[in-house]
């Protein structure tokens, strides 16, 4: 079977650099082709690599509060893009502070995203997901 | 204009600090002189500087918390909470993301956001956006020092609007607020930078008044080698006196292994100390800030609570003048008013419970410390050699031959050839040595130290533990061991 | 029966035990025989007394919560919630204080109630009305080792019934379980009924059943100067192992200076050990437990995290094999079971961060070593000499004379003409010293202490001080200082 | 002015003495006559030393958590023993556990009791309220 390709990185001006490594590190074990654009990445910095290396999966990173403002529209300029379907997984200290989990979580699936995590997600549930998400369990 | 590591006269600073203040409207307001007389009738309760001064001459240790909103009235109300409710000895002013990376228009944004949500979407005070008016307003309304804290590798801008808004210290550095918190911005441009940040803070100390600057210790938070975090807080100590500081507060995130922590700080201190003394550097007054464990944080708010109240202890101990306190929320998200309050208050107890007490003089310290400055001294003496005598051109090109080396660090301006992990007590050592510049003796027992934790674990030393200690503490130990060990 | 340090003989056994299971109903289903049986299958990880010497042997710090509700399945569901919940290491039985006063009425009255009510109108467990079935129903519920926590001057039938209940450990002893629980209780029979505890334990030690047996160190909980319940702990120590009991957990409760605290949990264990071998008393097995801040807390929950995180430090660098944790509602009244939780999970944090460090050998921990060491020598020594050899009529004798006087202890055979108060930098010394029999220059050094706090107060020394620290860690700090002081 | 006469002590199985000793000491500061009748003291215990010395005011002390029990009935034992109208006070940890203070107020006054505290309430609030209560402030 090929190898699935997936965009990874940490979107915004946010600088948290540590996970980001972790995931790179745990994809490629896990057997996935990781294209890490690191921190500091706009929408339009996924959006390229994904088409670029003709991507199934985007990991969106967001540690450092400001991941409601970042990720607005970002189904939307996917699709624009011509990224029909991508999966969308969004991860991190996604909003700011400690707020009630069901409503974050609505948010950002009513943005389009396919699967959202909590602060502190292991890194195997997001890659098990993936692996469903793709077929490929 | 080239980087050297030497004064800058009138005649560039105030050149550059034209198209400073023109880079954003809010810049038209700093009006120097005016700011010299504001910053005059500052008290000296309200003067981070002499504050700091007086703590260290009264050996003790005071706390500050971190917090910002985008809001003014918003920030001063969750200032004054933390001065009421939590006990805070100085405050802060967190400084919002996109501020630190220059982009004003974005923090436009949040703030008309914040205000139509009635909650804060920024995660800390655009201060550039509220210019000197909005600085001031929040300084006069509340009842200790503030400071300035941030991440901005080009801070030059906010540093001309908080000095001249009253508040009297600003943490960061050429190196400390880049590599940490910045992919494509070169080590010269921030050194040149944040030499107009201390060259403000010069000009300050010239006209009589004194302004605190204060080092990031920490860098990444994770996992960083005392000797490497040393280096880089001492380079920019001498970076700054030579732009005229005097007082500057050398920092330290905590490892957590206690021997090493207090070692580390001891070493901070007299290090920075005696090399300032040897560059000739004269009437500087340097203080300690020890840093409550930075990296990963466990969820539960108990576990964090006992996390929080280690790193006070092992600050305490270790004699340093301030702690930098974190919250039972920090593993989740910015925290509420009440729980940045009840971790200044389990923070203050703790350290009201030691009451002044030091770490006792014992061996195992005075060990760890020599192999600290050790350490220090070898990367400090090759990046004057490469700089051949300059300070400011040797870090840039320590940087480039990974001689300075911080570890997960998003810079591409920073090597990272370096791996650090714990040995079997938990202190962190260098796994990957990449280019640092250690003499065999320190190589040597970089390796035996982590042979030793191989040993025990039953596996090789490699990357694998240094994966493990990143999710440690978060996970309840200080050392990732491998199940059953 | 005439009073002597001497292993009783069955007879002399059996005969008072008649008269001790026929004080109350549940009494008469003690079956000594079958408890044996049912005792050796007690599993090693669920012995108290085993998995408290694989500690000490690991160099590990196990953390024990307290707790105790009245009714048989509450009691149930708070222990494993404490298990599971708040990770703890071996789980408690506090029992109630109408049990402590051999008021069994009463208990039914508070058991009734609390049925109706569907809340704990007791304090704790009332264990002996439940009776064997109903502790083994406990016992068997849960997946650690259980312990009666209690405060009884008289705890023989509890014993009886606890131990045949499958619980393998009772805390408390002859002085400690009178002292500080008890108003008109007679030195003589406390002692007695707790050679009784003991001989039933060196019973059961006998028939290859190893229990453990733990002197309550901390006694007042306030401000006792750590030589005082170090002799009390030695004491209790030797006396039990004369009736046969092996593995003994002696006990410190925390005075706050970390030195003292470190230098008084090594000295404990220390001089047991070699007092015992001294005796020629054979195959102890000694541990140590530290008890957290047992003195008034501060209210806020915050705050008193930080105390227990502290204690925790304290406990964990001491050495201790074991820890007793105190919750963030402890100043207001007994804890939820959240409340109990969150406490263990700050003292399981710390400690696992700590990691298993010790405090480094250092002077300043010798020297107050060694200080705790000369104090309580010369309190044995005088004990010893009373008794003319015989430790248990010594201490009789010695609290008569007060030769051993337990600060702010309710019972009428202490003499209280000790007070204490913290020295200058919080270590807690005697200020009135009665009628200990220290040495000249033991009472001189006590007196110089307190004299340099006094001049640094400018104060005299005296019971203000006393009072000034009794409220001290309640408001937040470890010494009771004047005001701007 | 005549001294006025306190008895003090702590009531039912209780053995906390520290806060009794402080009691003590702060009240016979204040100008008092204390009669301290200590820790593990029955009702009858207080009603006795009451009677005996013709007090003013009973300061009851529950610290251990029973209080609720051992101060039932203390009101009408008071009046049938003929101590009309004594003032009546109660302090401590008075019930188990942290409960909602307002009801553990109202059990306690409804018990008859005039002046009841919460944990760790200062003497001089006390001293200060039993003055105004006996007129003498
Ligand atoms: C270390 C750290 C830093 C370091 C970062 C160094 C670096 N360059 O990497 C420094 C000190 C520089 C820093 C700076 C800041 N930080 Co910071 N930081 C942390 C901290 C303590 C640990 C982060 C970490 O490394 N964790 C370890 C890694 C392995 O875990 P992780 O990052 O969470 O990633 C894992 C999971 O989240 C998950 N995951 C992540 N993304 C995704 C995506 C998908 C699809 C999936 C499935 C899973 C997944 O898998 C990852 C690997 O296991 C956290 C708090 C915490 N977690 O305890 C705060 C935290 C993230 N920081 C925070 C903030 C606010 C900041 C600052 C703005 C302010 C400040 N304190 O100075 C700046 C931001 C600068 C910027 N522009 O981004 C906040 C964010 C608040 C919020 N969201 O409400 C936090 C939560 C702290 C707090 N409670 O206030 N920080
Ligand atoms: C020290 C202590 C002990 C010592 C007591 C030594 C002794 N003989 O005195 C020891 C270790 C022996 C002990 C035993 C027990 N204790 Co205890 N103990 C404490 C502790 C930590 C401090 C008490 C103290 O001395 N405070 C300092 C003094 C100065 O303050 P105070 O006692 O509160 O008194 C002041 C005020 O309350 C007020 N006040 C008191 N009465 C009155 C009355 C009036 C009218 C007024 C105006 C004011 C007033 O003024 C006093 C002076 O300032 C408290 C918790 C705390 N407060 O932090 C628990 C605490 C009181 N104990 C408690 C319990 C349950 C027990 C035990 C049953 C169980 C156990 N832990 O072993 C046994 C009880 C034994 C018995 N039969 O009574 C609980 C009570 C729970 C509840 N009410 O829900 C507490 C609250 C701890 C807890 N949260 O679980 N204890």
């Amino acid at each position: 079977m090929e190898k699935k390709t997936v965009v990874l990185g940490v979107i915004g001006s946010d600088v948290h650099a540590v996970g980001n490594t972790i995931l790179d590190y745990s994809l490629t074990n896990a057997g996935f082709n990781v294209v890490n654009i690191g921190v500091l990445s706009s929408q339009e910095d996924f959006i390229n690599a994904a088409i670029e290396t003709n991507a199934d999966a985007i990991w969106v990173s967001s540690l450092y509060g400001h991941g409601e403002i970042d990720c607005r529209g970002m189904r939307e300029n996917c699709e624009e893009a011509g990224l029909k379907d991508i999966l969308l997984y969004v991860g991190g200290n996604i909003v700011v502070g400690k707020q009630d989990w069901d409503v974050v979580h609505k948010t950002f699936k009513d943005m389009g995203f396919d699967r959202v995590y909590p602060p502190g997600t292991s890194v195997e549930e997001g890659i098990n997901d993936m692996k469903k998400d793709l077929g490929i369990a | 204009m080239e980087l050297k590591n030497k004064r800058w006269t009138e005649e560039e600073f105030f050149k550059v600090r034209e198209e400073v203040l023109n880079s954003w409207p809010t810049g038209k307001d700093v009006d120097l002189q005016e700011a010299v007389d504001y910053l005059k009738k500052v008290p000296e309760e309200k003067n981070f500087a002499i504050k700091l001064k007086k703590a260290k001459e009264a050996k003790v240790t005071l706390a500050q918390p971190r917090a910002g909103v985008a809001l003014i009235p918003d920030h001063i109300e969750l200032l004054n909470f933390l001065d009421k409710e939590g006990g805070a000895d100085f405050l802060p002013s967190t400084i919002d993301s996109y501020t630190r990376q220059n982009r004003y228009e974005e923090c436009e944004v949040g703030i008309e956001e914040s205000e139509k949500a009635g909650r804060s979407l920024l995660n800390g005070f655009p201060a550039v956006n509220h210019g000197v008016k909005g600085c001031r307003e929040v300084y006069e309304s509340v009842n200790l020092p503030v400071q300035a804290r941030h991440g901005t590798p080009d801070s030059r801008l906010l540093a001309e609007i908080i000095h001249a808004g009253g508040w009297t210290s600003n943490e960061g550095g050429g190196i400390s607020y880049n590599v940490p918190y910045a992919k494509s911005v070169s080590i010269e441009k921030s050194l040149r930078d944040w030499q107009y940040c201390d060259r403000l803070v010069g000009f300050y100390e010239e006209q009589g008044i004194t302004i605190n600057r204060e080092p990031f210790g920490p860098l990444t938070g994770t996992l960083v080698p005392p000797s490497m975090s040393n280096a880089i807080g001492i380079i920019e100590a001498l970076l700054a006196a030579e732009q005229g500081v005097k007082n500057i507060t050398v920092g330290y995130g905590q490892c957590g292994n206690l021997v090493q922590d207090v070692a580390a700080v001891r070493a901070l201190e007299e290090q920075t100390e005696e090399y300032l003394e040897h560059y000739g550097y004269k009437d500087m007054v340097i203080t300690t800030v020890f840093h409550q464990w930075m990296g990963g944080f466990p969820k539960d708010e108990a576990k964090a609570f006992g996390v929080i109240s280690l790193g006070s202890i092992a600050a305490g101990l270790a004699g340093a003048t301030k702690v930098i306190v974190k919250t039972p929320h920090e593993a989740v998200g910015i925290p509420t008013k009440e729980a940045n309050a009840a971790g200044i208050r389990a923070t203050k107890m703790a350290l009201s419970m030691l009451g002044g007490q030091r770490m006792p003089d014992a061996k195992a310290i005075a060990d760890e410390k020599a192999i600290i400055k050790a350490e220090t001294k070898c990367i400090l003496d090759k990046v004057l050699e490469l700089g051949m005598g300059d300070l400011a051109i040797g870090t840039v090109k320590a940087f480039e031959q990974g001689v300075i080396d911080v570890p997960f660090a998003p810079s591409r301006y920073n090597a990272g050839k370096i791996l650090p992990a714990r040995d079997n007590v938990g202190c962190v050592r260098y796994l990957m040595t990449g280019n640092i510049p250690f003499s065999k003796d320190l190589l040597d027992f970089n390796r035996q130290r982590l042979e030793e934790r191989g040993r025990y674990e039953g596996r090789e030393v490699g990357f694998a533990m240094t994966v493990d200690d990143i999710f440690a503490v978060g996970k309840g130990t200080l050392i990732g061991r491998p199940e059953g060990k």
